[in-house]
């Protein structure tokens, strides 16, 4: 079990051993940084091509199934293309920052994969504010957003990246604030020990993941809600809009660039996916005592696989909203909640009572505003339309 | 961290200067805000320095200082820049020399 | 409740997920060069010539009228009448077309030749496969003749209206010559 | 001397986008630049093991001091290179020499003071759960003022920046009285 479970640590240890040793934490590093580059390239790749064939699924045709067995060679064929395609700049774009912008979306995302454990003893990097570091990342890539709606010079990618900074800006407002409970539980910004928190089991059977209390469901859901936006994920798609802004900030990109873009995006929704397993389904953690014998990795990357199918299942259901609604969705929907659930949580840490009481108080106090809110917050649809001349 | 404490401060006050130039010399209201953070920064960097160099490394006042720093630097530029936008809306401009109403 | 829609929008998208391997309900695509659906009877592309008999040329409905080529809103049907004429199936002397060209680029599709044809020999076709590398797509009478058969098994219904209304102007014909043998019978 | 590289590294670039942030014709540009020199002061900020205030600086300014600036950029297009007119203020000699004078100030002292020379203690670190702790006890006053702050601050910018237009209303008696609707040609 444990020689499975470190598989992947003792590997790079073994391979760093091989270097003089003046040489060996350098080689440990880009055996690290290799490695996750290979896993999460793999993993964008094969989630592209499975992303498709289950929305097919889901709207009740094929999906591509043409390249390959199954079609599964689609994402060589996506890159071959994309590669060999021409890239365009427009004559009046400002040159420097159009080529800038990608590089700048694209290295800041890879970045962040750096503080997440994915197994036990397997982050690259143990930082003691782990989680800032994370979220400190997370926001270069605005700045990358607007540098390629602005550089292109072109209305629809100006309104693109307008929408799509907006978006980020809101919605990472929820996404911290959901996470702070976590953090309260925890009582470290770093990751493993988050992780490390929530190992053990209730009542001996009930993992004690966060996602299992009242504050961390809800926190998990906002949490969830709020990453999907700030990946620019279905239903919050719309800087990309098609129907509105032809392909919001992408419009002017072409080629290998529009493929940087469009790595970005998925990376940026596997790292923040990857932090929600993390803080809220027990990282890397066995959900069963029993079933220990999984190698830790395994268990991540099923956590990490389901949530992923999820925001499929999502993007298969919900259609896209209107900017103000997104908006006001952040402000006065998930704000406000993410909010009371920080009060939550310290209500359930700090008042010792019997576990049931707890759940039952916790879960009252969250949903009470959930009703209440969700009864006030019609969206700004609220307002009855007439009319007047086509009854 | 054998760099000697002086390189810090003489860079701080290096990036103090050009934030200073900046802010004096330029017109755009905005650019004057981002000379006055980027001098902000210089001093923010000494505190850094000195805290890194200071004989107690476990008094964290200068970090804290920062931290603080850090925090009114962000109420400053939201502030400052929503003055320079009602005063864009009112005059139409935001080249510092051009707003002059009380100029005799 | 706040997102009781969601819950229910994710079921249903559940169900057409999973039902996706068993339901065909709920995989309704088809897979066109492998697969392909039967066409509409009442299906149309573009025009044909229909003639009767075996031989192409000979058994031509066409009379040359050129009432298509007037009608037509794209003007892509050209038309030069043949000096020769030839007996139609009611026995009548009838002009035929030397050229009957149609020009696929400019051709909609719109069926108004085959609707306004007196002589039912312009009709519209069930085939759509037509890409070609070649740029001119002018399709010749060769071309254009397809056999009644064809006809019958493209559109069945109208192809036996179309055959009773002959069938019946035949025998009407052939009542007419035989009450009254004229000179030129003999 | 590793360490000295690192700090050259980025000290050298940090300055060139300062610079650059205050001479470029373009704002737009002038604000990416400050970005760019805001990072490069967080990462001097990770050089010298001050973790938690480096990822802090990042956060902050270039995620949302930099976009604030953009925005206000792009708010009161100030961004529109005007021809014929300077970016430069009439006095710009004057300002710039007193930069200077300040600077050769500053450098003298600092280079004439010998307790500046010395090297930094060997170990240093400023642990999250140390800082937070201190937060809530010893700075516990300064951190609600801070908060209060940021709120008048929060506030008062929207008050600001808010239009004083007065708001169209729709029209009330419309909604609160369907038949005249209805009875409407």
């Amino acid at each position: 079990m444990n020689a499975l479970d470190q598989i992947f640590v003792s590997l790079q240890r073994a391979l760093a051993g091989l270097a003089p040793v003046p040489a060996r934490p350098l080689l440990a590093m880009i055996l690290n940084i290799a490695g996750l580059m290979a896993v999460f390239g793999t993993c964008f790749a094969l989630t592209t091509i499975l992303e498709r064939k289950i929305l097919g699924r889901m709207q009740n045709r094929f999906g591509p199934n043409r390249v390959g067995p199954c079609g599964l060679f689609q994402p060589l064929a996506d890159g071959i293309k994309m590669l060999i395609k021409e890239d365009i700049v427009p004559f009046s774009a400002d040159k420097t920052l159009h080529f800038l912008a990608p590089l700048a979306l694209t290295v800041p995302v890879w970045l962040a994969f750096a503080v997440l454990p994915f197994g036990r003893n397997m982050s690259a990097v143990e930082l003691d504010a782990g989680i800032l570091f994370f979220f400190a990342i997370g926001s270069a890539s605005e700045l990358a957003v607007f540098m390629a709606g602005w550089s292109s010079q072109n209305k629809y990618s100006l309104l693109g990246a307008m929408r799509a900074i907006a978006q980020m800006i809101s919605y990472e407002v929820p996404l911290v604030l959901a996470g702070v409970p976590v953090l309260m539980a925890a009582g470290s910004l770093s990751l493993p020990d988050i992780v490390q928190a929530q190992s053990g089991f209730v009542l001996g059977c009930v993992p004690r993941w966060n996602v299992f209390t009242p504050w961390g469901l809800a926190g998990f859901t906002l949490f969830l809600i709020a990453a999907a936006a700030e990946s620019n994920r279905c239903p919050f798609d719309l800087p990309e809009g098609e129907s509105e802004l032809i392909a919001g900030y992408l419009t002017e990109y072409s080629g290998f660039k529009y493929a940087l873009f469009f790595l970005g995006e998925y990376l940026g929704l596997f790292a923040v996916t990857g932090l929600a397993v993390t803080l809220f389904l027990g990282g890397w953690q066995a959900p069963a005592a029993w079933l220990d014998w999984l190698p830790s990795w395994g268990w991540f990357a099923a956590k990490f696989s389901a949530l992923i199918f999820l925001f499929i299942w999502v993007r298969a259901t919900l259609p896209r909203l209107r900017l103000d609604q997104l908006l006001m969705f952040a402000w006065k929907f998930l704000v406000p909640l993410a909010l009371v659930n920080l009060f939550v949580a310290a209500v359930w840490w700090k008042w010792p009572a019997p576990l049931t009481a707890r759940w039952l108080v916790c879960a009252a106090l969250l949903a009470a505003p959930y009703v209440w809110l969700g009864r006030t917050w019609n969206g700004p649809t609220s307002q009855e339309r007439h009319y007047h001349y086509a009854e | 961290m054998n760099t000697p404490l002086s390189h810090y401060l003489l860079f701080s006050a290096l990036l103090f200067g050009i934030g200073f130039a900046g802010a004096v010399a330029r017109r755009s209201a905005i650019l004057v805000l981002i000379g006055i953070e980027l001098m902000l920064n210089a001093a923010n960097l000494n505190f850094i320095a000195f805290w890194r160099y200071g004989p107690v490394a476990g008094a964290l006042t200068g970090v804290m200082f920062v931290l603080f720093s850090i925090a009114i630097a962000a109420a400053e530029a939201a502030v400052g820049l929503a003055l320079i936008i009602a005063i864009y809306r009112l005059r139409k401009t935001v080249q510092v020399d051009r707003l002059d109403t009380l100029k005799g | 409740m706040l997102g009781r829609g969601i819950l229910r929008g994710l079921v249903e998208t559940w169900r057409n997920f999973q039902g996706s391997y068993y339901d065909p309900a709920r995989l309704t695509t088809v897979q066109y060069p492998e697969e392909k659906l039967p066409p509409q009877e009442n299906a149309r592309t573009i025009p044909f010539l229909v003639y009767d008999g075996d031989d192409p040329m000979a058994g031509l409905r066409c009379t040359a009228c050129s009432i298509c080529a007037a009608e037509c809103p794209a003007h892509c049907i050209h038309i030069v009448k043949d000096t020769a004429k030839k007996p139609d199936y009611l026995g009548k002397m009838q002009l035929q077309p030397k050229v009957f060209n149609i020009d696929m680029a400019v051709c909609m599709e719109c069926g108004i030749c085959a609707e306004v044809c007196p002589f039912d020999s312009i009709k519209m076709d069930h085939v759509f496969e037509l890409s070609s590398s070649d740029p001119d797509m002018v399709l010749q009478k060769t071309d254009l003749a397809k056999s009644n058969d064809y006809f019958r098994k493209i559109h069945p219904t109208e192809a036996a209206a179309v055959d009773a209304a002959r069938a019946a102007e035949q025998r009407k014909a052939q009542a007419k010559k035989e009450a009254v043998p004229g000179p030129s019978a003999v | 001397m590793p360490n000295e590289i690192a700090f050259c590294l980025i000290a050298a670039p940090t300055a060139a986008f300062a610079v650059a942030a205050m001479t470029l014709r373009r704002l737009v540009h002038c604000a990416l630049c400050a970005a760019a020199a805001f990072a490069g002061l967080a990462m001097l900020y990770l050089q010298l093991d001050a973790e938690f205030v480096g990822f802090a600086q990042l956060l902050v300014y270039v995620g949302a001091i930099a976009i604030l600036i953009v925005f206000a950029i792009l708010l009161t297009s100030g961004d529109e290179v005007r021809t014929g007119s300077s970016q430069f203020s009439p006095a710009w000699l004057a300002g710039l020499a007193v930069a200077v004078l300040l600077l050769a100030a500053l450098a003298l002292a600092l280079l004439l003071s010998p307790s500046l020379h010395r090297l930094a203690p060997s170990a240093a670190a400023a642990p999250v759960k140390q800082i937070g702790q201190e937060l809530m006890t010893r700075y516990v006053l300064p951190l609600e003022m801070i908060g209060i702050l940021l709120t008048g601050a929060l506030l008062g910018a929207v008050v600001i920046a808010m239009r004083d237009e007065p708001e169209v209303k729709p029209p009330a008696s419309k909604r609160a009285d369907p038949k005249e609707t209805t009875s409407l040609p």
